[in-house]
């Protein structure tokens, strides 16, 4: 898909750095970083992380482009903004985690099976196919993704979830037939796919 | 005439039949009581909420809010967006606040809107605001105190305002690590909010929730255990996704740590529905999985 | 203060801490009369609440006798305090200075016997302590207080204490109807010397000063480690007074932080690595600090200092911005989390109290007062933009005491070269 | 001179008046003190207590007596013109430091007689001092060395309006700062290298009236002393000429420690491998050309560059510097930004284990940042060279903790090396020294700056690792040279704009030594003082320790090999005075006898009356305040004990202690400031000198064969304010413990 997995990195040099400057959402902010370590101390998810935020800077930095773009760690963003608030170099920390992860994954690089990731691609695919989240269809897509027999399984783990939200009217078990979406999902579809083209230009990735 | 009119954004999840229908509903009913008119953005779309990054990238995403933005001006002109759910408030307004300063942003943007329809523009002329703001800065404490008729005497209250709606932009005033505006709601409808909640803005991993559910549960876990450990009755949230998050997994997490949780999970704008002497219905508080039997009691009274 | 007299050719140093009273006595052993203005009751200013210097571990009150008696001994000085310096208007060789002295209600009969003091009973916060003790309404500010004349706080003027007060004092010294007076002062140059005040930690929320007792700043534990302090020096911590033998020292507490103070504040490194030595002082073996730093900036000979601090057991170095603090209810220690960055180490660490060191801001906004430049941070910029009126110490940067005397000597040189122009033209 | 006649004051304010029999005090100073007036009045420090000294002044009194509070308190009002005038501490440490009970009366009461004795003897030995005659009046001030710190000097002092001498050794003005291509900002935003503007310096220096340049000069001989200063400037052509001058400033500035005892980081093996300096001179010239930046190797247009910060600094080792020159983290971002600023794809990175940036350095190091310049916290190993003239260099990682971590073909390593101050030969070290310190071996030279004809040596005293900086927090400019000031990178590592503020300081103390030369006062601490030691010739033994051990250097030997003194360069310490062994140095105020005759002033009881008398040497400038406030702080302490305070232990004279325990003083304590490496001793060596002394005392003791406790050396702080009393209360109880002196009633 393209070129830039083929690319050569040395070690301590700029030239991932510049990479990642050109291609990742804030990648500008990842030189301004001075390893103090805040916004890995600060993550609700700390210990999950093989590479915390500011190792990741430094790695990019120091040229690890492989270890840094297949790693798990910046699926582990819960988007809770603790870093960028904290961080003393106003680094926009969490969206370059988005930033990292989505260019990792555009590149086929991150990890095949990573849940987040999987589920974060469904719930685009869910939501841009009528303009709005179908929550059923999501959640049952979700138990359903690794197969009929394990989804069964996982839906009766979550039958009790189930239940309960139907019971309140808050999960509506027609929603494959009834859930309507936007109006102009047309105007909506052409208008990511005008976006995206956009985006892949920019950052030399074939569409 | 109302004495307040916005341009509404409510969200995927305030839809009939979604996760925080019983949210909507309460809200409605707040605004009735506050005569504040909310104007719904038409054929407003989804946010793609920050989970979307992975498959959905920057400017689609920004796009997708530029949408609704873009319509509300054309719309409801010289209104501001208001939107009740973080996720929803903080993708409009990350994006108003990227376009803002991204002029080659601000035209790719445009660039793609052209191809919906109603041939929108963003023009970036509305502010994006949460119901919180609006009610505390538009209309003040004191107003919000005047309609309150069954104060929700001796029940307590864990104010979990949870991270988006406080990170990183917040409410003007209050602290990200310490926000006190929600124990300010409590008090006014005459409940008793939890002094030193040390959780109020845990993350309840809420994004990760169904893809790394032992992760975001343990989460769940602290900010439910400070709540008891601190004698509250109930949790109350600004947050669709923390409410139900906090609620809902709570039999599962029972399952994982032998715990015995079950402390139902609020919406300020159910506290307040009650408060204002609103009926259990109008307060979504059918839409609680665990009952909110002490709500219930005080709706129910004369 | 009609006995105040100053020319065209008299320099006013405003701000009588190290760095003002320096360039004071700098100026009159130079031959050049000084009015010399201080904010608080008496001289010394905030090296006078320090307990050692770094990085000799020497005591401020030792060099502040030296210089007390350089200027008890000039008679070229006047000392003015409890006076406010409101507006400065003019040009170099010919300023007008407004200032405004608050009454101290003793006047010079005073002889320090200390009989007002006994008689009065009403307690008030003690500033010296940073509110952490308190004293009688009518003090001695400090053991080496010059002017050495009691005060008689303004809370209790018009109570029975004040009367008791006066009638305790057999020397009529006790003065009641004294009142704020406003009056005007001619200068041919201004060294301004007003220091600097610890950032407001209370702002830097995770580390939450404003809701655990036991985190506090490093001002304050100076006044812990102090024997002539609340504690009498033996480093009690704030929630339940046991001592506190395992201490965490935060670097960069508002300093090097966009989100607070932009700018290094220098002073900060050094003071928490002589800190260390206070816990070592006390507790011997059983001390045990933990620096929390980005970059321990000990510059020059002061390297020597981090390094012999860096041999001592019972110091570790943990390269790491503390991201939060929590406390444990239960206990009241304090519980900081973050990462070890030196190879990825994450850590909950329990302390019996934190340190917060604090950054430096300038005191005073000088340009409520005069039209100075002055740096993105408040510090007066250095150079000839500011005719005869020039920044010294911690006025004019974030400096350590030696730097701030060597700052105050070098701005006397320049009000010098102001007057002596004015005495030329004069003849 | 007219004859003696002493006036007695005892105040009765302050408690004194309950806790005291005042008449009986001045009945005292009337039959023993001999004190011509006596008087008692109820509030002495008031307007109406000094009009009535003055009057008796008006009538004859010349010698005054105050029994009243401490010296430290009301000095102001008890100051008499050409009066000498004895303070008696009958506050402070009398009735302050006694418990205010009956049973305590008698023995407060006999306190202060011996004290009012005390003053009346120190009254009869001294007179109000008069300035010397022989003081200079010199006001040129000679600034040496003419970069940056020597020019602000003189430029600072010119504008003064004082004339200058200005000698450098180089052909031009300018020093290091003339080789730099540009320098750290010194302004707001602080983002961007600022030109040095060296050259309108230069003009100005040049240009004004007030100054006299001298290059290719050197300072041949200096000898002298404020006001007074002799030096031949030597040009190196040949001719010498001899200036008078008031004061010195040098500000000799240092050179970069030398790169090549670095082999390890390459330096030598290629081209490509620079100091800070070389950097700077590509730099020049690269801009002087109008071309990029080349390898020196090659001529390659350079695309990499690696900083190494910390080179041959901070080794605690001991191999190299091991301060930290602290201009080095800037000086390499600057350099960084030299290269960003040819082509921002130039990948500039660089290493350093603390980044120092203090105060607004910050901004810079972020602009640095800004503009792409990388910053890696690690060690480095080695630095290895390629054939093809780059090179690899090896370091461990700190924050990926990787050991290994190389950054490979870098065309550029630049070594930020420190500063190695020019301060001439170091006093200190024997020339036939062996293990000479690495600073000294790391200097080009070592041949004196100014040649001073000193006792004690040619140039000024080093603190440490070769800089003349002071010991002393508080007081920045103390030299232990009398008039003469170092500043720039002479005296502490230091940046371009330190170094100016520097030089401003140090010229205004050069000034100020003018000044007060002109005046016959002393410098600090005991600023102002105008007595001066002088001593009987005839009495004198030429042993010379006066000249060996004044710590200021202050007295020569003349032709005939007796000491002389040179009262612009004394401090008034009186460490001469206590080293003379045959006692023929003393001061108008301050003298062996001044001393001796308040020790045997005191009435000491019989052996049987169980009432010791210990005595008690105090410095005046800590053990004494400490006393103070001791007893202002209510402390209680044995009333067996007299205070004299001193100018410093270092003047404290052998004869004091053994003629108090010839004269049945039971004990004898000295009190006096830490001595050793961080010495608080406000005269430099007086406290160490004194206890060098005190170590020999034991044999003294033993002739007399006296207890070995009988004296007793403490060290104290003027914080010590609760300690003071205990040492004095443990040493009264030792005293009760092994008796009564067997000398009472010789």
């Amino acid at each position: 898909m393209s070129d830039l997995n083929t690319s050569m990195v040395e070690q301590y040099r700029n030239n991932f750095l510049k990479e990642v400057e050109a291609n990742v959402e804030g990648g500008t902010w990842v030189k301004m970083c001075m390893q103090c370590g805040v916004c890995s101390g600060s993550c609700p998810l700390g210990p999950a992380w093989e590479h915390p935020p500011q190792e990741l800077f430094m790695m990019i930095r120091a040229g690890k482009r492989e270890e840094v773009l297949k790693s798990e760690s910046m699926w582990m963003c819960t988007s809770c903004y603790n870093c960028i608030v904290r961080c003393p170099r106003e680094l926009p920390i969490t969206h370059i985690m988005h930033g990292l992860a989505n260019y990792a994954h555009r590149l086929g690089l991150a990890p095949k099976m990573n849940p987040t990731r999987r589920f974060a691609k469904m719930f685009w695919n869910n939501l841009v196919k009528s303009g709005r989240v179908n929550e059923i269809e999501l959640s049952v897509g979700l138990y359903f993704m690794d197969g009929f027999k394990t989804g069964v399984a996982r839906a009766w783990a979550m039958k009790d979830i189930g239940l309960g939200m139907l019971k309140t009217g808050r999960l509506n078990p027609f929603g494959f037939l009834t859930h309507k979406g936007c109006k102009d999902k047309r105007g909506i579809h052409r208008m990511l796919k005008k976006a995206r083209e956009i985006e892949d230009r920019r950052k030399g990735l074939a569409a | 005439m109302a004495r307040k009119e916005y341009s509404f954004y409510p969200g995927c999840s305030s839809e009939r039949l979604t996760s925080a229908s019983n949210y909507m509903v309460s809200v409605e009913s707040m605004c009735k009581k506050l005569d504040v008119q909310l104007n719904e953005i038409p054929d407003w779309n989804c946010c793609g909420a920050s989970i979307g990054y992975a498959e959905g990238g920057e400017l689609p995403r920004h796009v997708m809010n530029a949408r609704n933005l873009a319509i509300s001006e054309q719309v409801n002109k010289g209104q501001d967006v208001v939107a009740t759910c973080a996720a929803c408030w903080l993708g409009a307004k990350e994006t108003k606040d990227r376009l803002a300063h991204d002029s080659d942003l601000l035209a790719e943007t445009n660039e793609a809107l052209r191809e919906a329809g109603m041939n929108l523009q963003y023009k970036g002329e509305q502010e994006v605001r949460h119901m919180v703001e609006v009610l505390i800065e538009d209309l003040g404490y004191d107003e919000l105190k005047k309609p309150v008729v069954k104060p929700l005497e001796g029940i307590k209250f864990a104010g979990y305002v949870g991270c988006q709606t406080n990170r990183p932009f917040g409410i003007a005033g209050e602290s990200f690590e310490n926000p006190k505006y929600l124990d300010k709601l409590v008090e006014i409808v005459g409940g008793e909010p939890v002094e030193k909640y040390d959780q109020k803005v845990t993350c309840c991993g809420g994004a990760l929730a169904f893809s790394e559910p032992e992760k975001s549960q343990a989460q769940i876990k602290k900010i439910i255990e400070s709540a008891y450990d601190h004698g509250a009755d109930m949790i109350v949230t600004p947050c669709p996704v923390c409410q139900m998050n906090v609620e809902v997994y709570q039999g599962q997490i029972n399952k994982r740590y032998g715990t015995k949780f079950n402390i139902p999970v609020t919406y300020y704008s159910q506290l307040m529905t009650v408060a204002y002497g609103g009926t259990a219905k109008e307060a979504g508080l059918n839409g609680q999985i665990i009952r909110a039997q002490r709500l219930e009691e005080i709706a129910a009274k004369r | 203060m009609a006995d105040v007299v100053a020319t065209h050719e008299t320099i006013v140093v405003v701000g009588g801490g190290i760095s003002g009273m320096t360039a004071a006595v700098e100026a009159a052993e130079t031959g050049k009369n000084v009015v010399l203005i201080e904010r608080a009751p008496s001289l010394g200013g905030r090296v006078s609440q320090l307990y050692k210097y770094f990085p000799k571990l020497c005591h401020p009150t030792c060099g502040m006798e030296i210089n007390l008696r350089r200027l008890r001994g000039n008679k070229r000085i006047k000392v003015l305090t409890l006076a406010e310096v409101t507006k400065i208007e003019g040009r170099a060789g010919d300023y007008r200075i407004s200032v405004t002295a608050h009454p101290r209600y003793v006047n010079e009969n005073c002889t320090a016997c200390g009989a007002c003091g006994e008689a009065v009973s009403a307690q008030i916060p003690n500033p010296f302590d940073y509110g952490m003790s308190t004293m009688k309404a009518a003090y001695l500010p400090s053991l080496m207080a010059y002017p050495q004349r009691y005060v008689i706080d303004p809370s209790i003027i018009g109570t029975p204490d004040a009367e008791r007060a006066q009638a305790a004092c057999k020397y009529g010294a006790v003065d009641l109807d004294m009142a704020t007076e406003t009056f005007t002062l001619t200068a041919g140059a201004v060294v301004w010397a007003t220091g600097w005040r610890p950032y407001d930690a209370g702002k830097i929320q995770p580390y939450g000063y404003d809701r655990f007792a036991n985190v506090i700043t490093s001002v304050e534990f100076e006044r812990l480690s102090d024997p002539r302090g609340p504690t009498g020096g033996r480093i009690l911590r704030p929630s339940d007074g046991k001592e506190a033998k395992n201490v965490a020292f935060i670097q960069c507490a508002g300093s090097r932080d966009r989100n607070h103070l932009k700018h290094c504040s220098r002073i900060c490194c050094m003071a928490s690595l002589k800190q260390t030595t206070y816990v070592r002082e006390r507790f011997g073996d059983d001390a045990q600090s933990t620096i929390y730093y980005i970059d321990i900036r000990a510059i020059d000979r002061f390297e020597d200092f981090y390094q012999k601090v860096q041999a001592d057991s019972t110091v570790r170095f943990v390269k790491s911005k503390v991201a939060n603090i929590t406390e444990d209810e239960a206990s009241g220690d304090v519980i900081l989390h973050g990462v070890d960055t030196e190879g990825y180490h994450r850590y909950d660490n329990r302390h019996d109290l934190c340190v917060l060191a604090v950054g430096m801001e300038p005191s005073v906004d000088i340009r409520t007062v005069a039209d100075v430049a002055v740096d993105a941070s408040g510090f007066i910029e250095m150079g000839s933009t500011n005719g005869g009126i020039f920044g010294a110490g911690c006025a004019s940067n974030a400096l350590d005491v030696n730097r701030s005397v060597q700052s105050a000597t070098a701005s006397v040189l320049r009000a010098v070269q102001v007057v002596n122009r004015v005495a030329k033209a004069e003849g | 001179m007219t004859d003696m006649k002493i006036g007695a004051y005892v105040c009765q304010g302050c408690g004194l008046g309950e806790r005291l029999d005042t008449k009986a005090l001045t009945m005292v100073a009337q039959k023993e003190g001999k004190a011509h007036v006596v008087r008692e009045h109820e509030f002495l420090c008031n307007s109406q207590g000094v009009a009535m000294i003055q009057k008796d002044i008006d009538e004859g009194v010349n010698r005054v007596v105050i029994g009243a509070c401490s010296r430290r308190a009301k000095a102001e009002a008890f100051t008499f013109e050409n009066v000498a005038v004895a303070r008696v501490n009958l506050r402070e440490q009398v009735i302050w430091s006694q418990p205010p009970t009956d049973e305590a009366r008698e023995l407060t009461q006999e306190m202060a007689a011996d004290y009012i004795r005390m003053g009346c003897a120190e009254a009869k030995k001294i007179v109000a001092p008069t300035p010397n005659a022989a003081h200079g009046t010199n006001k040129r001030i000679l600034v040496v060395g003419g970069g940056v710190t020597g020019m602000t000097a003189a430029l600072e002092s010119a504008r003064a309006g004082y004339e200058v001498l200005l000698v450098e050794k180089a052909p031009a003005l300018g020093g290091y700062m003339a080789s730099l291509y540009k320098r750290v900002p010194s302004r707001e935003p602080f983002a961007d290298p600022q030109p040095t503007d060296i050259e309108a310096l230069v003009a100005a220096v040049s240009k004004d009236p007030k100054i006299t340049v001298h290059l290719n000069s050197r300072t041949t001989r200096t000898s002298g002393a404020p006001g007074q200063f002799s030096v031949d400037i030597t040009a190196e052509s040949g001719p010498t000429r001899t200036e008078n001058v008031g004061a010195i400033v040098m500000a000799t500035g240092f050179t970069p420690y030398d790169a090549s005892r670095l082999p390890e980081f390459g330096y030598g093996k290629s081209p490509n491998i620079l100091d800070q300096a070389g950097l700077e001179a590509l730099a020049r010239s690269a801009a002087a050309k109008g071309e990029p930046m080349r390898r020196p190797s090659d001529g390659k247009e350079v695309q990499s560059v690696a900083f190494i910060q910390c080179a041959g600094q901070r080794d605690a080792s001991g191999t190299h510097l091991k301060y930290c020159s602290g201009h080095c983290c800037n000086t390499s971002m600057k350099q960084a930004m030299y290269f960003k600023a040819q082509n921002p794809n130039i990948d500039t990175a660089i290493i350093y284990t603390d980044l120092r940036t203090p105060g607004n350095g910050e901004d810079f190091y972020r602009s640095a940042q800004t503009k792409g310049v990388i910053f890696t916290k690690g060690k480095v190993q080695s630095v290895a060279v390629n054939g093809d003239g780059s090179a690899s260099v090896h370091f461990h990682d700190l924050i990926l903790d990787d050991k290994a971590a190389v950054m490979k073909d870098v065309d550029l390593v630049v070594l930020a090396t420190g500063q190695v101050p020019n301060s001439g030969v170091n006093i200190d070290i024997p020339p036939d020294a062996t293990d000479v310190p690495v600073t000294e071996a790391g200097k080009v030279q070592s041949v004196s700056v100014l040649n001073l004809t000193y006792r004690q040596g040619p140039d000024v005293p080093q603190l440490k690792y070769g800089f003349t900086d002071s010991h002393f927090i508080c007081f920045p400019y103390e030299t232990r040279r009398t008039g003469i000031y170092t500043a720039g990178p002479v005296r502490r590592p230091m940046d371009i704009t330190q170094a100016v503020e520097d030089a401003t300081g140090a010229a205004l103390k050069a000034i100020q030594a003018v000044e007060n030369a002109g005046l016959g006062r002393a410098a600090h601490p005991r600023s102002g003082d105008l007595s001066f030691p002088t001593f009987r010739r005839e009495g004198c033994t030429q042993c010379k320790r006066c000249t060996v051990e004044c710590p200021f250097g202050a007295i020569d030997e003349d032709e005939q090999r007796y000491p002389q003194f040179n009262e612009g360069r004394c401090r008034r310490c009186g460490t001469c005075m206590g080293a003379c062994p045959v006692r023929v140095i003393s001061f108008e105020n301050y003298s062996v006898d001044s001393v001796g005759s308040q020790i045997k002033a005191v009435d000491v009881p019989d052996e049987f009356s169980e009432k010791p008398r210990i005595l008690l040497l105090a410095c005046e400038n800590d053990a004494y305040p400490a006393l103070d406030m001791a007893g202002v702080s209510g402390h209680t302490s044995s009333a067996f004990v007299r205070t004299i305070p001193v100018r410093c232990l270092g003047s404290v004279n052998m004869i004091w202690i053994t003629d108090a325990l010839n004269s049945g003083y039971d004990g004898v304590m000295l009190m006096g400031c830490k001595h050793g490496d961080d010495y608080q001793c406000h005269f430099v060596k007086g406290s160490e000198l004194a206890s060098y002394r005190m170590s020999k005392i034991d044999d003294t003791l033993q002739n007399l064969n006296l207890e070995k406790d009988r004296v007793r050396v403490l060290e104290v702080a003027i914080s010590d304010i609760a300690r003071v009393p205990q040492f004095i209360n443990e040493y009264a109880e030792k005293i009760q413990e092994i008796g009564m002196s067997p000398f009472k009633g010789f």
